[in-house]
């Protein structure tokens, strides 16, 4: 078992494509994506019952090392800034197969 | 009086006033996604279809091309004005937002206004549905040219125009509209009859499955409006009205039909709060969306189907004669 | 015998069946949310914009009255009774909870009981519709004051009566037939011709789907039935056979028609699955929700729409000669 | 070419073409789960509803009996051919996994060539649907056992076969046409009558929801064809051509009906995207599924329903003169 | 980046509120939830299946410093006591934005 | 509260009800389930928009001790290496209730 760190984000759904690039673009091993999320911060309510995916809420999380998750929490600190949403890391054991 | 009475006592209104009240009661009723994004597709669908079909009878006459005009022209110059009365009472993020907003249109309150029409055996022309479908990008692409040229350049935190283009003229609804239209233009009659069960017959049904769901989520928003001050919830109901007669007047002057003319004016009065919303929290986050949907959802879009629409029609009705 | 074969072999109820078979073969047909609360909102929706239409032209006679009063005579009566005979057996919070679900109704029992009715080409009182929303809620009522009356004093983990009566009155189903059989009620000949496409010519289909849908759930049920015991399987089912058999001779004392007398029985016959377990679990969440939803599911409601039904209608066809 | 255009000029067809653009230009058009889930639970409920009301009219005479093995042989034999010219190109794995996809066949395109003989009023035998739901399963099960005898012994990570044959023959899909084509059967013209408002009347227009969603979807996919390599591609268009000819000989040898002829000839050449594709993901976990789905659904698919079915309907046209 | 606590709970969605209700009463800055989540735990199996919400989960978190990660401990423990569901602590750093 | 573990995994859809099995066996208290999630890794893009379930992921976990965790991780990567998927361990404190 190998030890990683795991990145979870919270974003409007509007904008999960652009945190998307950014692990790409870190060259993450791959992420997994819960679409539909709702939730409360600075921004208010994201009650996700809009026509729209403003008040909506997605969750991605990525596995990798401890470099990757540096830099990724560099890149998404401005985006975050921006339009909202939070950004945590914490240890995980992968189990590699 | 009577046009009141009988707009809201049909079954898509009364529907409307019910998820009001159920939210308002905080029951737990509710249509859980995906089911709006349902209703609100079969409703594009099935008004470009029908819109489509009717232009293939009716065709592109000078007269279609003028009215297309006109609402370009309406949907150019709402945004441009509204913006400078939004500027001096705040940000220019917001104020771009909700001139955006304004300036572009609803699909739900035209196809409300629509069958207010087929009640009252009002026809109007198969062209009004491609003249919404053109009133709808224009104010996004207006807010962000004001949006470029009147941001401080210090922080011009780059737009992605291509992005947002993308947004403003291939947003689904606009997308959709478009394709049905042609579609229901080309399949004629055989066509049109063959999908006329379900986009055609079921048409009202929906559209009061809809109006529930729309009820639901402005109760929803309901206790935000106090928040909003008053500038906001004037300006939400006073630019509609302002809108809708400037537009009555032009329809005069250009001599609508009066079921053009109450189309015409009932889009010029509506306030977008699916296409422009999700365009502007891309390319303006700094902007407060539970402002500009608040603003077009809660106050706009119910003031226009209950007392707009029947109160644009009455004064068409005096001034036509 | 020929009305029970006349009710099964029609479209919803052999949906009933596939559903119950494809999950007892365990294939994976399901229908995801939200689709069952779709069919089941579409069927509220339908079953309260017709029952109001149908008062619309009926009106609230005297003979109405006594319908409506008679059930909620009903509705306070059942969950009493059944309370003490289910306390013999288990805790009061069980008890409470199971007396709360037989005491209130199940609306696609009614649902179906009335299609059986159009298919026999039998009528009945507009003022029906309205007789099952009042049977929603005492039961809920009732079963709360008896958990207050005889729980243990000295472990009152309070109940909010305010949630409580709000689940018990304001629950969407009820609040959903209420709404639309005023809207039904005043929208009058034309309201009601715009919107029966959806709301009336389909109904039967969407019976039929939601049907295939509770086949499926109660099919999932199934097993857990052998794991309840004697005395609750008895219970489910004998049940039902009483409530009916008191009703039929109420009705039959106050002179109900055919018609009535049988929707009458099948409220009282049913047992909810919706309503009244989603109010139990928040107040009384000491109780096990796997018995009373599967009492209610897998066997009181396969045993109403296949056998009470006809049963009761054949023995109100002898007795009403 | 005339009978292409009046296949292209029809409502769905050109709904796919408007999803495929959408998909294309990357619009954010999209039917969210469990959507696309209804509409295809609905077309095949549908479909074998009404296939089975005819089947209790026309009976299962002796050319029923005949279609229906020549449907069986087909199902056996498109597998076992392609299997083997595959297998000279590529692994076990995934030449078992697509011949299993071009043996089995789509619901959709034969609903597609079904709705293409309504228009050109052109009849066919109520066993068809049963002919389709028979050719489902057998692919499946020659796919496997082809897998058991090829594969090298000492890798033998075993299949479960229960589970296997459960995917084969209780899949949603095979479950639902079965079940609903013997509902369709004994429920006769009344029953029929009751739900086909929903069932009948508005196939049309779920269909074209469908394939809009169809067209989306496989748009998604369409980049990845160029990365197949040019033998996948042939393959996927040949085969079809190739199973569609040998089909109509054999229906022209056996005087099928130039209706019953088209299905048969469409089933042979359609392959699944649904049913095959789970069942292979569970028992040949080692094949890449978007090489076997994006064949089918990519190209097979809108190969068939634009140039496939007016293509065999000609040949069959000339054929049979 | 700041050392947090991630709190997470489980609960039946019918009772999501008050676990909102305890979160916000301990001034967390905000919280996601997931609605949907089906499971299996002492009171048997949610599969969210059915047509009332008693069989269905709802998945909620939210990340908040160590002190109020206690206090919420303490305050939900009495209603996953009366209603079931389960609810874990475990240390994120907060990428603060 | 309680030391334990928090095993994660996600798996195409279509094999989650293998995953529920090897976590029976090694007699986990409970598990939850979030059935739609998207993701990408190395099979590829999992849109989860498909009429079948095969590209759509679903997402599970559980808290156990650490033997069971380990004892689950051992069983699982054969499942994994088969037909795809990660499994991730972390500690967690039991708000025991
Ligand atoms: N402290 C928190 N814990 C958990 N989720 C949070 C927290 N703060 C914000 N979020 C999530 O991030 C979304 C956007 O946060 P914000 O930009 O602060 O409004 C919220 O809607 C929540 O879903
Ligand atoms: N050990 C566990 N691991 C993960 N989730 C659990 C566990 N125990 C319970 N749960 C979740 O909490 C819900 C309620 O638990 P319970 O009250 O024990 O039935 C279950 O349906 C699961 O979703
Ligand atoms: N590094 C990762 N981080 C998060 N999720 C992952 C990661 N790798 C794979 N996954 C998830 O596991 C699924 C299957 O992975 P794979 O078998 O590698 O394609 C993917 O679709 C993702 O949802
Ligand atoms: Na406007
Ligand atoms: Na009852
Ligand atoms: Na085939």
């Amino acid at each position: 078992m190998k030890e990683m760190k795991k990145v979870e984000i919270v974003i409007d759904s509007l904008h999960i494509h652009r945190v998307v690039e950014i692990l790409e673009s870190n060259g993450v091993s791959g992420y997994t994506i819960i679409k539909d999320a709702q939730g409360k911060g600075e921004r208010g309510i994201m009650a996700g019952d809009e026509l729209t995916d403003v008040f909506k809420n997605s969750y991605i999380f990525t596995v990798c090392n401890v470099e990757k998750a540096i830099k990724i929490a560099e890149a998404i600190k401005p985006l975050l800034k921006k339009v909202g949403g939070i950004c945590i890391i914490s240890d995980v054991l992968w189990v590699s197969h | 009086m009577d046009t009141l009475l009988q707009n809201i006592l049909n079954p898509p209104i009364l529907m409307f006033f019910m998820g009001l009240i159920a939210s308002l009661l905080k029951t737990d009723l509710e249509f859980p996604q995906p089911l709006p994004k349902l209703f609100s597709l079969y409703l594009l669908i099935s008004i470009g279809l029908q819109g489509g079909y009717k232009l293939s009878h009716s065709g592109l006459d000078i007269n279609a091309v003028k009215v297309l005009s006109l609402a370009v022209f309406m949907a150019t110059l709402v945004p441009l004005y509204t913006f400078f009365i939004l500027r001096r009472k705040m940000d220019i993020y917001n104020a771009v937002a909700i001139a955006a907003t304004y300036g572009s249109i609803s699909a739900v309150t035209f196809v409300t206004a629509v069958s207010f029409l087929e009640t009252i055996k009002e026809g109007f022309g198969g062209y009004m549905v491609a003249a919404m479908t053109l009133m709808e990008s224009p104010a996004i692409v207006v807010g962000l040219i004001l949006l470029r040229i009147f941001r401080d350049r210090n922080n011009d935190n780059g737009i992605n125009w291509g992005e947002v283009l993308k947004e403003a003229f291939l947003n689904p609804s606009v997308f959709i509209l478009l394709g049905t239209l042609i579609i229901g233009f080309v399949v004629g009659e055989k066509g049109w009859e063959s999908v006329k069960p379900l986009f055609g017959d079921l048409f009202r049904g929906f559209l009061a499955l809809f109006l529930l769901d729309m009820g639901i989520v402005a109760g929803r928003r309901f206790w935000d409006i106090k928040n909003m001050g008053f500038f906001l919830i004037a300006f939400a109901i006073l630019i509609p009205l302002t809108n809708a007669f400037i537009s009555i007047g032009l329809a005069k002057l250009f001599g609508f039909s009066k079921g053009d003319a109450l189309l015409y004016s009932v889009l010029c009065a509506s306030a977008s709060y699916i296409a422009v919303p999700a365009a502007m929290r891309l390319s303006v986050p700094e902007a407060n969306p539970s402002i500009y949907v608040t603003m077009s959802l809660a106050i706009t879009f119910p003031f226009n189907i209950i007392v707009g629409i029947p109160l644009y029609y009455h004064i068409i009705n005096i001034l036509w004669g």
